[in-house]
């Protein structure tokens, strides 16, 4: 049987001859690198090894230079970029450790099981940095819900994150969604998982200490996923439809089982190193655990747990089922590990060894199967400096002038439309599915701006939100990049935080097109210059190229996961206005500014202009009093305005909170565009009455425009413009539009 | 009065037991594990919300046979107060310690939010600190909480007054007669679908449940009182 | 021996299921579906030759286990 | 006519369900069962009488609701 199997593989020498390695994603010039690092041609499983530790998911090949120009550091970085999760410091001894993964690929092709993987596989990564994760997010992108293949999509994705974060008992507290016809092909699906970390925990996916016993967790390997890494750095075609069986089921419970026995181990203090093993599974948690510590492994592949027979060293390094983790004990220890996952009912079995000569051996069947440099797997990688080229839309964009369109008169008609556009509509229907609520620490749940959770013990709590506009992107990539950033930490400091740091999840196309690469560097340079200005380093991300269908690219969209810290529970401010006679107030400055809004999707059916501008020092200005006016207790309600600017914005303070309220604004704007334009750095607030002229003169006096535009009050949200009534619509009608809106398309 | 919180592979909402008993009450409340075989130490068990052993065949069903349950089947027979919460009532219906069975919501979907729960029956130790007919808001996070018994049994319920709570307003589930919990014929043994633990402080969005937890110690304190006198 | 267990939710028990996928298919402009109910089966793979024996197993499992007989039904066949 | 459709896990995929079953019949003492496979069945009443077209349009339901290729086999039978 292993004769035929073994037989049935390729020999090195049919590998050169018939190019095999293409197929796996290497490049003739990379295959050539391999054969000179090995000092000879590699075998199948070498050479499948090889391809997926240079695939872009693994190896960041083509977006490394672009990476390098985040800000990574600051005063409370305690982990950065590099490892499973980043972690910042939050005081008392404590860090907050967060990262963002992108599912996507998996998620076209086989949604419920996609998303569910995605789930899992950004649990692990906190965990195994010694970190009980406390909450969970989502950032989803879909077609238009007009396409029934876009809400087969929605709807299971949205099943398969509830399937699986809601059977782990990690509450997932908020995300965004959005729906444009470019990510109809290709739908983004992106989790966040947050956890807190005890400093003395911190675990370094390190493999030291020659001699140390390597065990491997989780249920048994299988035929799962083989290539997924390969496969998510591909461009979907039809083809990969017959690549199917690429995709993993997950198995929630045994996540939980191997989460608490994790941790527990971790807690015991005897763990070297644990990793988790994500893509390019067995392969890349034993090469980069030996990397990162100068060492070699050897395993025995005989002894790893195999859930069907006659399985091959290739399929076996390569398969990502999913679950499982490798890590290092001294010999001393391995008794006392392994009765901890007897405990929890979880495999766990020693597999192999650290080693001194900085090899990866893989022994099969009594023969050495691969024997590869570690060096040469983790750090040799090519790194390709693509060359950007400015698109044509690009230029094409800067002549077309938003504020010409044909005037809108009838406001609130426009709207009830954008509050029913799927974009800007309540998410009740998706955050349902979610257990919000397990753990009980979740004092502000999905429906305000950033989520907050509770840290039991203290008074404090942990802000989180997850941004970013693909439009504005595909616009301006530069100004769009700053914008994700400024926006997230504007919805962290909504919540009464501040901002701490930043992860990035950068969902692009094809970075060897020209124009593609443009836009990844663009907004990486945008990103990277927002978080300088806001003080918030990036400390991890993930990188996912290659989103273009046979339609085209997706929208360029990275999406920002920031988290920021609640000093005192008693500073949490949500959304919602909250009495009435409370003032209303309108942070910040209001332009003519429709290129990229849902305005201008909505009513007009384009996207196109110039995206919103912004000032860094301005909305740096603005955060830093903001969070000056809700520590003073001044601030009932903080909102910001994001899609459908303050028109929407001030539907949803109402909405939210069951209020109307009576706006007057005076502006040289044309009423359509002042209602719908999409500014940045602006928020709206509402304070006690008594309060108010303290709050106006707070911000006016640290350079930030603030006026009062009104009161809450009545059962309608009734808007004047330069004296003349604009809108006039009942709170209740518009909360039916706005609450149905999704639903009803789901029906 | 001691609280055992009853741990299989797969509950998660155990530790909200836990804190629930603390900040609700200030008792002493342990972890058991699911091997366990004696709880004669424990006045109070409760079976937490998750998925034991991934809830997969049906919710509960595995659960049913894990070593501690001979001991909670005891435990309800002398008296002592059992509830199950969500996975816990799941887990209490398949070991038939009560009647009926949950199944799927008719939405097909998980749902997570308030709900409104009305009390029916004020006279159990569950729900002593209750105003009968008071309406409480009740985290509910559930996909199979769809309440069903045959026609036999749930005139029996009712004449009985073992329906404990309904929802009102809106039933989110479906469950026959807009049912969300109830108990066995001596009234020591509650399930419901609702978290009270899920609903003890008001930043949490209601503290309704809290008294659940005041009542089961006011009945525990009273009981004791006759014992002694 | 190989045994196959089908489980199926009584008649009179909602099945929220079984309608909805007659919805989808009726969406799908597969008009003709009328009533649709949906079961679990579960092969189950026994090492054991004695058929008499399998079946009381079997019937035992299903008790005990397999099916919940306040919601469901169940029948079984012996294979091999 | 009636359409029974059975939908099964694929042979290389994970199942969760039959492992986490076949664990707890151990656990009750049915040491004799081995591997078990968990999977759907679905009885659809058909309004047709028209053997070869109900055939056809199954099998095209089954592609594209009643199964997900990309992890599940099907086959399905019809009666009368
Ligand atoms: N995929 C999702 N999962 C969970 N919560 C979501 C999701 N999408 C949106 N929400 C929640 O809905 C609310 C509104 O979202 P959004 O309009 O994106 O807010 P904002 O514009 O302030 O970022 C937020 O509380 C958000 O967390
Ligand atoms: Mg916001």
């Amino acid at each position: 049987m292993t004769r035929r199997t073994a037989a049935a593989e390729p020999t090195a020498e049919q590998i050169a001859e018939h190019k095999i390695y293409r197929q796996m994603g290497l490049s003739d010039d990379e295959y050539a690198l391999i054969c000179r690092l090995l000092g000879r041609k590699p075998n199948y499983t070498e050479t499948g090894v090889f391809s997926v530790m240079w695939s872009e998911h693994c190896a960041y090949k083509n977006s490394k230079p672009v990476l390098k120009k985040f800000p990574v550091s600051g005063p409370r970085v305690l982990v950065g970029p590099g490892e499973g999760a980043g972690v910042v410091d939050i005081g008392d001894g404590m860090g907050v450790c967060f990262k963002i993964e992108s599912h996507n690929h998996p998620s076209a092709i086989e949604p419920y099981q996609g998303a569910a993987t995605g789930v899992g596989g950004i649990l692990r990564d906190i965990f195994s940095m010694g970190a009980r994760p406390v909450a969970l997010l989502n950032s989803l992108r879909f077609g238009t819900l007009d396409s029934p293949r876009a809400r087969y999509l929605f709807e299971n994705v949205v099943a398969g994150i509830a399937g699986y974060g809601n059977c782990v008992g990690i509450p997932t507290v908020g995300g965004e969604i959005m729906f444009d016809p470019s990510y109809e092909g290709n739908p983004l699906v992106n989790v966040m998982c947050v956890g807190l970390i005890d400093h003395r925990l911190i675990q370094k996916g390190r493999a030291e200490g020659v001699g140390n016993a390597v065990f491997y967790v989780g249920p048994a390997t299988g035929r799962d996923g083989i290539h997924g890494a390969t496969f998510a750095s591909g461009e979907l075609t039809a083809e990969s439809e017959s690549q199917r069986p690429a995709v993993q089921v997950g198995d929630p419970f045994m996540e939980k089982l191997v989460m608490e026995a994790c941790l527990e181990l971790i807690e015991s203090g005897i763990v070297v190193g644990i990793q988790d093993m994500g893509a390019a599974g067995l392969t890349c948690s034993s090469s980069e655990m030996a990397s990162k510590a100068g060492n070699g492994m050897e395993l025995n592949l005989d002894l790893v747990p195999q859930r069907e027979p006659d399985m091959t060293p290739y399929e076996m390094m390569l398969s990502e089922s999913q679950e499982r983790m490798l890590f290092v004990v001294r010999p001393e220890h391995e008794e006392q590990a392994k009765a901890i996952f007897t405990k929890w009912g979880v495999p766990c079995v020693k597999v192999g060894r650290v080693t001194d000569d900085g090899r990866l051996k893989l022994f099969h069947r009594g023969e050495l199967a691969a024997d590869i440099p570690v060096a040469a797997l983790v750090d040799n990688c090519p790194v390709y400096r693509r060359t950007p080229k400015v698109p044509e839309y690009y230029a094409k964009n800067a002549g077309v002038d938003t504020a010409r369109y044909p005037e809108v008169t009838d406001l609130a008609g426009a709207l009830e439309k954008v509050l029913a556009s799927p974009t800007v509509a309540s998410k009740e229907w998706v955050y349902r599915q979610y257990d919000h609520t397990i753990r009980t620490e979740t004092a502000v749940p999905p429906g305000s701006d950033a989520a907050v959770v509770t840290i039991r013990g203290t008074r404090k709590a942990v802000a989180m939100t997850l941004d970013g506009n693909g439009r504005y992107v595909y616009l301006d990539p530069e100004i769009g990049g700053r914008i994700a950033v400024a926006e997230a930490a504007r919805n962290v400091v909504c919540s009464g935080a501040e901002p701490l740091a930043v992860t990035d999840n950068l969902n692009f196309g094809n970075p060897e097109k020209p124009e593609m690469f443009w836009q990844l560097e663009r907004a990486a340079e945008g990103i990277a210059d927002a978080c300088r200005r806001l003080g918030t380093p990036v400390i991890g991300g993930n990188v996912s190229l290659y989103n273009e269908s046979e339609a085209g690219p997706i929208h360029p969209t990275p999406v920002i996961g920031m988290v920021g810290l609640v000093r005192d529970v008693d500073h949490i401010t949500t959304q919602p206005f909250k009495r009435e006679g409370d003032v209303v107030i309108l942070l910040g400055e209001t332009k003519a500014e429709l290129g990229g809004s849902e305005f201008q999707f909505v009513i007009h059916g384009v996207t196109e202009g110039r995206p919103p501008q912004i000032d860094l020092d301005q909305e740096k200005t603005l955060q830093d009093a903001l969070l000056e006016a809700i520590r003073s207790g001044w601030i009932a309600s903080a909102h910001d305005l994001s899609e459908g600017g303050l028109a929407v914005a001030l539907a949803e303070c109402c909405i939210t909170g069951g209020l109307g309220a009576e706006v007057a604004l005076e502006t040289d704007l044309r009423p359509d565009i002042a209602l719908f334009s999409e500014s940045q750095s602006r928020v709206i607030l509402s304070v006690r009455p008594e309060h108010a002229e303290e709050v106006l003169r707070h911000f006016r006096a640290k350079g930030v425009p603030a006026a009062g535009i009104g009161t809450v009050k009545g059962t309608n949200l009734a808007v004047r413009i330069n004296g003349n009534l604009a809108i006039d619509v009942p709170v209740e009608r518009l909360t039916r539009v706005w609450k149905d809106a999704i639903p009803c398309r789901m029906r | 009065m001691r609280f055992a919180v009853i741990v299989f592979p797969g509950s998660n909402g155990d530790i909200d037991c836990y804190k629930a008993v603390e900040d609700a009450i200030g008792q002493p409340v342990d972890y058991v594990w699911h091997t366990a075989t004696d709880l004669s130490d424990y006045d109070a068990i409760l079976i937490p919300g998750g998925f034991s052993y991934g809830d997969y065949l049906r919710c509960g069903a595995i659960a049913r046979f894990a070593p501690v349950m001979d001991a909670v089947r005891r435990a309800a027979d002398e008296g002592k107060f059992v509830l199950g919460i969500c996975n816990g009532f799941q887990v209490l219906t398949e070991a038939r310690l009560l009647p009926g069975a949950l199944i799927r919501n008719r939405t097909l979907k998980f749902i997570c939010q308030l709900a409104d729960i009305k009390v029916e029956n004020n006279r159990t130790p569950f729900t002593l600190d209750y105003e009968e007919g008071e309406i409480l808001r009740i985290p509910i996070a559930h996909g199979e909480g769809c309440y069903y018994c045959d026609e036999a049994k749930l005139a029996r319920l009712k004449a009985e007054n073992r329906i404990v709570f309904r929802y009102v307003h809106e039933n989110p589930n479906g469950s026959i007669d807009d049912i969300a919990g109830i108990c066995n014929e001596r009234g020591n043994v509650l399930g419901l679908m609702p978290h009270p633990e899920r609903a003890v402080h008001k930043w949490l969005g209601s503290d309704d449940g809290r008294r659940m937890f005041t009542s089961m110690l006011r009945a525990y304190e009273a009981r004791r009182r006759e014992v002694t006198v | 021996m190989k045994a196959i267990v089908y489980v199926t939710i009584k008649a009179n028990v909602l099945d929220p299921q079984g309608n909805a996928v007659r919805e989808a298919l009726h969406a799908l402009g597969f008009g003709e579906v009328g009533r649709v109910r949906i079961g679990k089966f579960m092969e189950l793979e026994l090492n054991t030759d004695d058929r008499a024996q399998a079946e009381a197993r079997v019937r035992e499992m299903c008790e005990k286990l397999l099916a919940n007989t306040v919601i469901e039904d169940y029948r079984f066949e012996l294979e091999g």
